[in-house]
């Protein structure tokens, strides 16, 4: 079989697990269900290895391949076909989603085990798979738009998927309002792409760009901004990112898999994708560039100081997403492709130990009531410390060598982006406090009440479970884990899960090493031949000097989180009373959610309003009240003539008669 | 004489009867106007049979006598219904038709 | 002769016809009505057409009036009041009913019906007498006639209907 | 055919009368099964390749005054065709299992509607389109005006003044429309022989002046029964008023025949008045997307909801019209379609929803989905089309037309495409206010029955099934829109203009701009 048939059959398998598993949401037990939506992912997985295999045995160059089932829609001029483009990019985006959802799956399995939804559960998480497949595999412009809006839909299905939950709901509604916001940018940006380009296709586009646009046209620079439109609102840089922290409310594998690891990353495939046109387009990719910049700042220090356990580890994505977006916009696609695939590993499983502990605390996110989980939970903290080392860039993991390669990229542009270089440093310093910040808090210290049940009596603490952001009781019948949601760490699959991640989050890194090895840019470099932003290749040299840099400030970061956490616990406290407006201002998210509502939803509820109170009633009503005056008053005329006099009628009668003969004669004559 | 005489009294005869009915209030008489609207008509089909030498114009006229025949049975019994009702016996009191 | 005779039983028409709407009581617009018909059967006569007035005097100044004197006499004369509760119609009717009279006129004379301006062609004996008329009425016309009794009968019907004591209520 | 197709509903209708009332909705449902198998086979044997006008029938009706019985099949009204006898089945049956009052009067004005219906998609005679459109008036005036709400207790009309107020509204501009087609025929004629075939028209031109005032006659008709903005004031108190099974049928089929009406009448016959108007045309367009997508956003009542929602999209489907290209008209027709098949199912749904809550206050509803999983599903899937999720048919219609007009007005394009965001919330508004977060005191939900899943799973598989291949109907539609449009844009043959087979690839090729090629070489190189 050739590749692009096994990357069909790659896009088969999750859809058809998520319409078996909705099909038969009465007829298929519990555990049938999760034992199909995880085998598909791994058969989905299984036939992208079979597709690398295919590809490996071809040259470089020509590692690229069209293929197309049947015209979607191809009138009018308009080439739509129903198409997918494999290539070593979305070959490398494929893998790293399969692999870490089959993972995710594996973990779910045994999570949601007591939630009354999980056949639901299982329906949207694969076709969330199957979207993020189609998005990674499109052929076409469209087909991207296709793809990008349904992983859109399905990540609001699961933010909401504890639909009971009006905060659920609400996080849901923002999620796929903002995410619609970014379709639109793509869909302009698609039809500015036809007009220009005459095509929707990967192929003819790319091939026909540079012919076209010369450097910076506006043209370019215009497709270029909108589909940063659609990036940063599909991958929560500013300002489009205030959905992610609120997407928090969905279940913790959905933030892991979803959140974390693989849609809201789709931005930087996108933009590593089209970097034809950013390469045309040199000032758009440099706004990216610091936009990502920006973004992974505000997120690191608003993660200083969340206390929120999931929503502090969603900044940090959010942040590390800027690294990401970074790096595809000053060109190193290579380092962003690759610092993807390892945030992948380490922030799912952070996500998943996280999950663990929040089931261990009856679904308490609040990180100032947790402690000394590090005693009760011995696998649970282990493979967190995991994930926090890679995501600090602790020397030798996986992080470390990511981050650096894309900074190292960005001091050897030189110029304007050794501001990269140091700011991104000075992010990898918040990165690393505010990881062991969360890490010190919840594993050390004196055990909370519900670690000390733990390890007291081995069971998991038991209360009914309640919203954390309004403290009212849930409903469970709906399916939220009820109170016997007794399966932090106790489940094997989840353990499974976590210790591969855990895996991949130490030595995921070691396949890119600086002077050792390249097998991830070995593999992608053939993508990015043709117009790119700019043909530097750091030396090995610098960039060992920078993973040493890098690892210094990671080190440096831990101790300063260790002082503030362990050695001197009152210290935050001071920090915060010391400079409290500050303090208030990263608490509040830099206040980006005010902002919004006071730009954008309050003008429009006021328009709605006054349309509604005013406009309709006035105007609208003011012309059908008009219309009905007019009819009236013409109806008036007639009635008048109407008077019920038998004799008028008559009258009308011979008038109209005499008329008549008067019209003939007149006429005849 | 000239059958147009006929015809021109014809023609006076039927503005008579139809000034009559706009008029008058009374349904009896606005009847008897009627009557002469159609009897002004007969006049004209009977003079114009002679006209012609031709008698179906008769024919019609006969016909004709026959529906004012009917029609002042019809309309004689309406006036003796509403007299019957105690309802006022003038067409301007009886005004349901009013838009 | 025959103008002197024409004009009279024209005057007798014409001034029955005045007498049907200018009278204030009903019972005298009836009288006046059967002078109306009795002049218009002498006119008919003049043309020639015997069995029309036969017919006119019997049925119509006979029966039919019968008839109207009879529901005058049950439902009393009563005159109407001067009053005029219509705006206009006072002054559009003489207008309007004028205006009908000229322009019939003028559309009758005016048109170029041929033998207009003579007396009609000269017609034998038989002409409008019952014989004739009946053998017209049963051989060419058996249809009309045979829907013109059904109609008597169904406004003989229709009377009855209309003007028995039966009270309904409504 | 296109004769059995029309006559079929008004024969059931007519021998419906004489059956028992027991049985009558079940013969008003086969009535409309067999319209619905007739057009079924019209379309498989539809020649999908061609514009020229199939199943064709041509007799003359009232010779004296040139008024044809003429009807026919192309690619614009095929799948409108189709779309009225699905949505009529739908409808009837979905009464069908319901006890209605009056049955035999109840589906002889269904029936008759379908007809009336069908006929204004099939004529092909000015004034038999007229006679069809102004027909489909009457019934829907019984069946809202006597089987319809008072809604007096909630600060609106009563069913006959609602009812009254839509008849006033659509009667205006029918009989200007009226008027406007008499006008048409006379003027085209220019005292040679009177013909009011629409083809024929065509050939036949009017000035420039007389194209202005019967251009916007026309509008005047199509853009009430819509409604567009500034027209749609009947639209509230109608919607609310009118039964829910014909509300069904009447939003999903007779707002279409407005838009259907631009592009058999209007573009073909008044070409230059078109293109004079389009922008003031697209203004209006834009102003129902914009005004439809704020109010449905802030209604409380489902039905308002639904209805603003319809405002809007027809305002994308007018504006795709007056995009007076190729690609904007592939859309429209594509859109009326889908919306069609998208909004009947939310009125089922609604009346679903409102048969388990008792209210049409969407604050009033919640938490349905627990009990309802499938119906949630099904609502799911209805909700996500009428926000034209990527992926439905009705983004490809969305799709399209916004390309279309992306380029021919761009400024126009960027203001429409707030609509797009705005449906995104009010449809998930209505999905989540019904079905997530919890369920008011007391509110017993249950599942959708059987009976009513037969009415509404088909029109999702319908909605399912397109969104897959939309190139169905694209392609059945595209030849013949591209010689509707063709005849605005002026060109001749057009098949040498089209980007079928020229597409605009990049500068080396002819820049196009509208549907025109324009040269964007020096003037001066070869």
């Amino acid at each position: 079989m050739s590749a692009t048939a096994w990357a069909w059959l790659v896009l088969l398998f999750p859809l058809l697990g998520s319409i078996a598993i909705a099909l038969g949401f009465r007829a298929l037990p519990q555990k049938l269900a999760g034992v199909i939506g995880t085998a598909s992912i791994g058969l989905a997985f299984a036939c992208g290895v079979a597709a690398l295999i295919g590809l490996l045995g071809e040259d470089p160059g020509a590692r690229h391949h069209a293929s197309s089932l049947w015209d979607y829609a191809s009138v009018a001029g308009l080439d739509i076909k129903l198409g997918i483009y494999l290539d070593q990019l979305s070959l490398f985006m494929v893998l790293v989603v399969t692999g870490v959802s089959t993972l995710i799956h594996l973990y779910s399995y045994g999570y949601m085990q007591s939630d009354e939804g999980y056949h639901r559960f299982f329906s949207y998480l694969n076709f969330f798979v199957f979207s993020m497949l189609l998005l990674v595999l499109a052929g076409n412009f469209v087909l991207l738009i296709v793809g990008w809006a349904f992983v859109g839909f399905a990540s609001y299905a699961l933010i909401s998927f504890w639909y009971r939950r009006e905060t659920a709901t609400r996080a849901g509604m923002k999620a796929f309002v903002i995410n619609v916001v970014g379709d639109i940018g793509l869909v302009l940006a698609a039809f500015l792409i036809f007009r220009e380009l005459g095509s929707f296709d990967y192929g003819t586009v790319f091939e026909k760009a540079p012919e076209v646009f010369s450097t910076n046209e506006w043209t370019v620079t215009a497709i270029c901004l909108l589909l940063l439109v659609g990036a940063f609102a599909k991958s929560a840089q500013l300002p489009l990112h205030t959905w992610l922290p609120d997407a928090m409310e969905g279940p913790t594998p959905v933030s892991s898999l979803i959140h974390a690891a693989t849609m809201v990353t789709a931005g930087v495939y996108l933009i590593a994708r089209t970097h034809v046109l950013f390469a045309l387009a040199p000032t758009a990719a440099d706004i990216s560039a610091f936009i990502g910049l920006a973004t992974l700042l505000v997120a690191a220090t608003i993660a200083l100081v969340m206390t929120d356990l999931k929503r502090a580890i969603a900044y940090s994505t959010m942040s590390q997403i800027g690294y990401m977006v970074v790096g595809v916009s000053i060109g190193a696609y290579s380092a962003g492709m690759f610092h993807l695939m390892t945030h992948a590993f380490f922030k799912a499983l952070l996500f998943m130990a996280a999950g663990s502990i929040i089931a261990a605390m009856a679904n308490e996110q609040n990180i100032d009531r947790m402690s000394g989980f590090g005693k009760a939970m011995r696998f649970t903290s282990v493979t967190m410390l995991c994930g926090g080392l890679a995501l600090a860039a602790f020397p030798l993991t996986s992080g470390f060598f990511s981050k650096d390669e894309i900074l190292a990229y960005a001091g050897a542009r030189g110029g304007m982006y050794l501001i990269f270089v140091v700011l991104g440093y000075f992010g990898a310093f918040l990165t690393a406090i505010y990881t062991f910040r969360l890490i010190f808090r919840v594993l050390q210290g004196e055990p909370c009440l519900e670690a000390r049940e733990l390890i007291e009596t081995g069971h998991v603490h038991h209360a009914h479970p309640f919203n954390p952001a309004t403290g009212e009781q849930e409903d469970t019948d709906v399916g939220f884990p009820g109170p016997e949601h007794h399966i932090a760490e106790s489940s094997a699959p989840m353990r499974v899960a976590m210790a591969v991640l855990a895996f991949g989050a130490l030595f995921g890194g070691l396949i890119q090493v600086p002077g050792v090895d390249n097998v991830v840019s070995d593999w992608l470099d053939p993508v990015f031949t043709g117009p790119v932003l700019a043909h530097v290749h750091p030396s090995i040299a610098w960039d060992w000097i920078g993973l040493a840099i890098g690892g210094a400030i990671s080190l440096l970061g831990i101790w300063a989180a260790h002082w503030l956490y362990i050695a001197d616990p009152e210290a935050p406290r001071r920090l915060e009373t010391r400079f409290r407006g500050l303090h208030d201002f990263l608490f509040r998210k830099w206040y980006f959610d005010e902002a919004i509502d006071l730009l954008v939803v309050r003008p429009a509820l006021a328009v709605g309003r006054f349309s509604n109170r005013v406009f309709e009633r006035f105007v609208v009503d003011g012309l059908v009240s008009g219309t009905e005056g007019g009819v009236r008053g013409a109806s008036g005329v007639v009635r008048a003539v109407q008077n019920g006099f038998v004799r008028s009628y008559a009258l009308l009668l011979i008038a109209g008669f005499a008329g008549l003969a008067l019209y003939f004669l007149l006429s005849s004559s | 004489m000239n059958i147009e005489w006929y015809i021109v009294l014809s023609a006076l005869l039927f503005a008579t009867g139809a000034m009559g009915i706009l008029i008058r209030r009374s349904p009896m008489v606005i009847l008897l106007c009627l009557e002469l609207m159609l009897n002004a008509g007969n006049l004209a089909l009977v003079a114009f049979s002679r006209m012609v030498g031709n008698g179906q114009g008769q024919i019609f006229a006969v016909i004709v006598m026959v529906v004012a025949a009917c029609e002042v049975v019809v309309g004689l019994g309406l006036i003796v219904a509403i007299f019957r009702r105690r309802l006022p016996l003038n067409v301007d009191d009886l005004r349901e038709l009013r838009g | 002769m025959e103008a002197v005779l024409f004009f009279l039983a024209a005057i007798g028409a014409l001034g029955g016809a005045l007498g049907v709407i200018a009278m204030r009581n009903p019972f005298y617009s009836v009288l006046a009505l059967i002078v109306h018909l009795f002049s218009l059967a002498a006119l008919f006569l003049l043309l020639t057409s015997a069995f029309v007035a036969a017919a006119q005097v019997v049925v119509y100044a006979g029966a039919v009036m019968v008839l109207y004197v009879f529901v005058v006499a049950y439902v009393g004369g009563g005159g109407e009041s001067a009053w005029e509760p219509i705006p206009g119609q006072r002054f559009l009717a003489p207008l309007l009913g004028i205006a009908l009279f000229v322009e019939l006129a003028v559309a009758v004379l005016s048109s170029s019906l041929l033998a207009l301006g003579t007396d009609g062609p000269d017609v034998n004996a038989g002409f409008g007498n019952p014989a004739a008329i009946g053998r017209l009425l049963l051989e060419k016309f058996l249809l009309p006639f045979e829907a013109s009794s059904i109609l008597l009968l169904l406004a003989a019907v229709g009377a009855i209907v209309l003007a028995s004591n039966r009270r309904q209520t409504s | 055919m296109s004769s059995a197709i029309l006559w079929a509903p008004l024969a059931f209708g007519l021998l419906g009368l004489f059956l028992p009332s027991r049985t009558v909705g079940w013969w008003a449902v086969l009535g409309t099964a067999v319209t619905l198998g007739l057009a079924i086979s019209a379309a498989l044997g539809f020649d999908s390749g061609s514009s020229a006008l199939q199943y064709a029938v041509d007799e003359p009706w009232i010779s004296g005054l040139g008024v044809d019985y003429s009807l026919g099949i192309d690619g614009l009204n095929l799948f409108l065709i189709l779309l009225t006898a699905v949505l009529w089945t739908g409808g009837v049956a979905f009464a069908a299992f319901r006890e209605q009052e009056r049955p035999k009067t109840f589906y002889f004005l269904m029936l008759v509607a379908e007809t009336a219906t069908l006929g204004s998609f099939l004529a092909q005679d000015l004034l038999l389109f007229v006679l069809f459109f102004d027909l489909m008036l009457v019934p829907f005036y019984f069946l809202f005006g006597a089987w319809g709400h008072d809604r007096t207790g909630e600060g609106g009309l009563t069913a006959s003044a609602a009812t009254l107020k839509m008849i006033v509204y659509t009667l205006i501009g029918s009989l200007l429309m009226l008027v406007a087609a008499i006008a048409t025929g006379v003027i085209a004629a220019d005292g040679g022989h009177l013909t009011f075939s629409i083809a024929a028209l065509q050939q036949r031109s009017l000035s420039h002046g007389s194209q202005q005032w019967l251009f916007w006659f026309f509008a005047a008709a199509f853009l009430v029964k819509m409604p567009a903005f500034l027209l749609h004031g009947w639209m509230p108190d109608a919607y609310r008023a009118a039964p829910l099974p014909a509300l069904a049928v009447f939003s999903g089929v007779l707002a279409k025949v407005g838009a259907y009406g631009f592009l058999r009448v209007v573009l073909p016959l008044f070409p230059d008045a078109a293109v004079e108007f389009q922008e003031v045309i697209l203004l209006i367009a834009l102003a129902s997307i914009l005004y439809g997508s704020v109010m449905a956003f802030t209604q409380t009542n489902v039905r308002l909801i639904a209805g603003y929602s319809s405002v809007a999209q027809l305002g994308f489907i007018t504006a795709g019209i007056f995009a007076l290209r190729a690609d904007g008209s592939d859309g429209a027709v594509l859109q009326m379609v889908n919306h069609g098949l998208v909004v009947a199912p939310i009125f089922v749904i609604v009346a679903l929803l409102v048969e388990r809550t008792g209210s049409e206050d969407i604050r009033e509803m919640g938490g349905l989905a627990l009990r309802a999983p499938v119906l949630a599903a099904l609502f799911l899937i209805v909700a996500l089309a009428t926000l034209a999720m990527p992926g439905s048919a009705n983004f490809v219609g969305e799709f399209y037309i916004l390309n279309g007009l992306f380029q021919a007005k761009i400024v126009f394009a960027f203001v429409a495409i707030a609509g797009v965001a705005m449906s995104a919330y009010y449809a998930l508004r209505l999905y989540q206010g019904a079905m997530h977060n919890r369920a008011p005191e007391g509110l017993l939900s249950r599942e959708i029955g059987r009976r009513d899943a037969l009415v509404l799973v088909p029109l999702v598989l319908c909605i399912l099934g397109l969104a897959l291949y939309p190139q169905l109907i694209l392609e059945r539609t595209a030849p013949k829109v591209e010689r509707t449009v063709a005849k605005v844009t002026g060109g001749d043959a057009p098949e040498a203009r089209l980007a079928t087979t020229t597409p605009p690839t990049g500068r080396k090729y002819p820049y196009m701009e509208g549907n025109r090629p324009v040269d964007l070489r020096e003037p001066g190189t070869p």
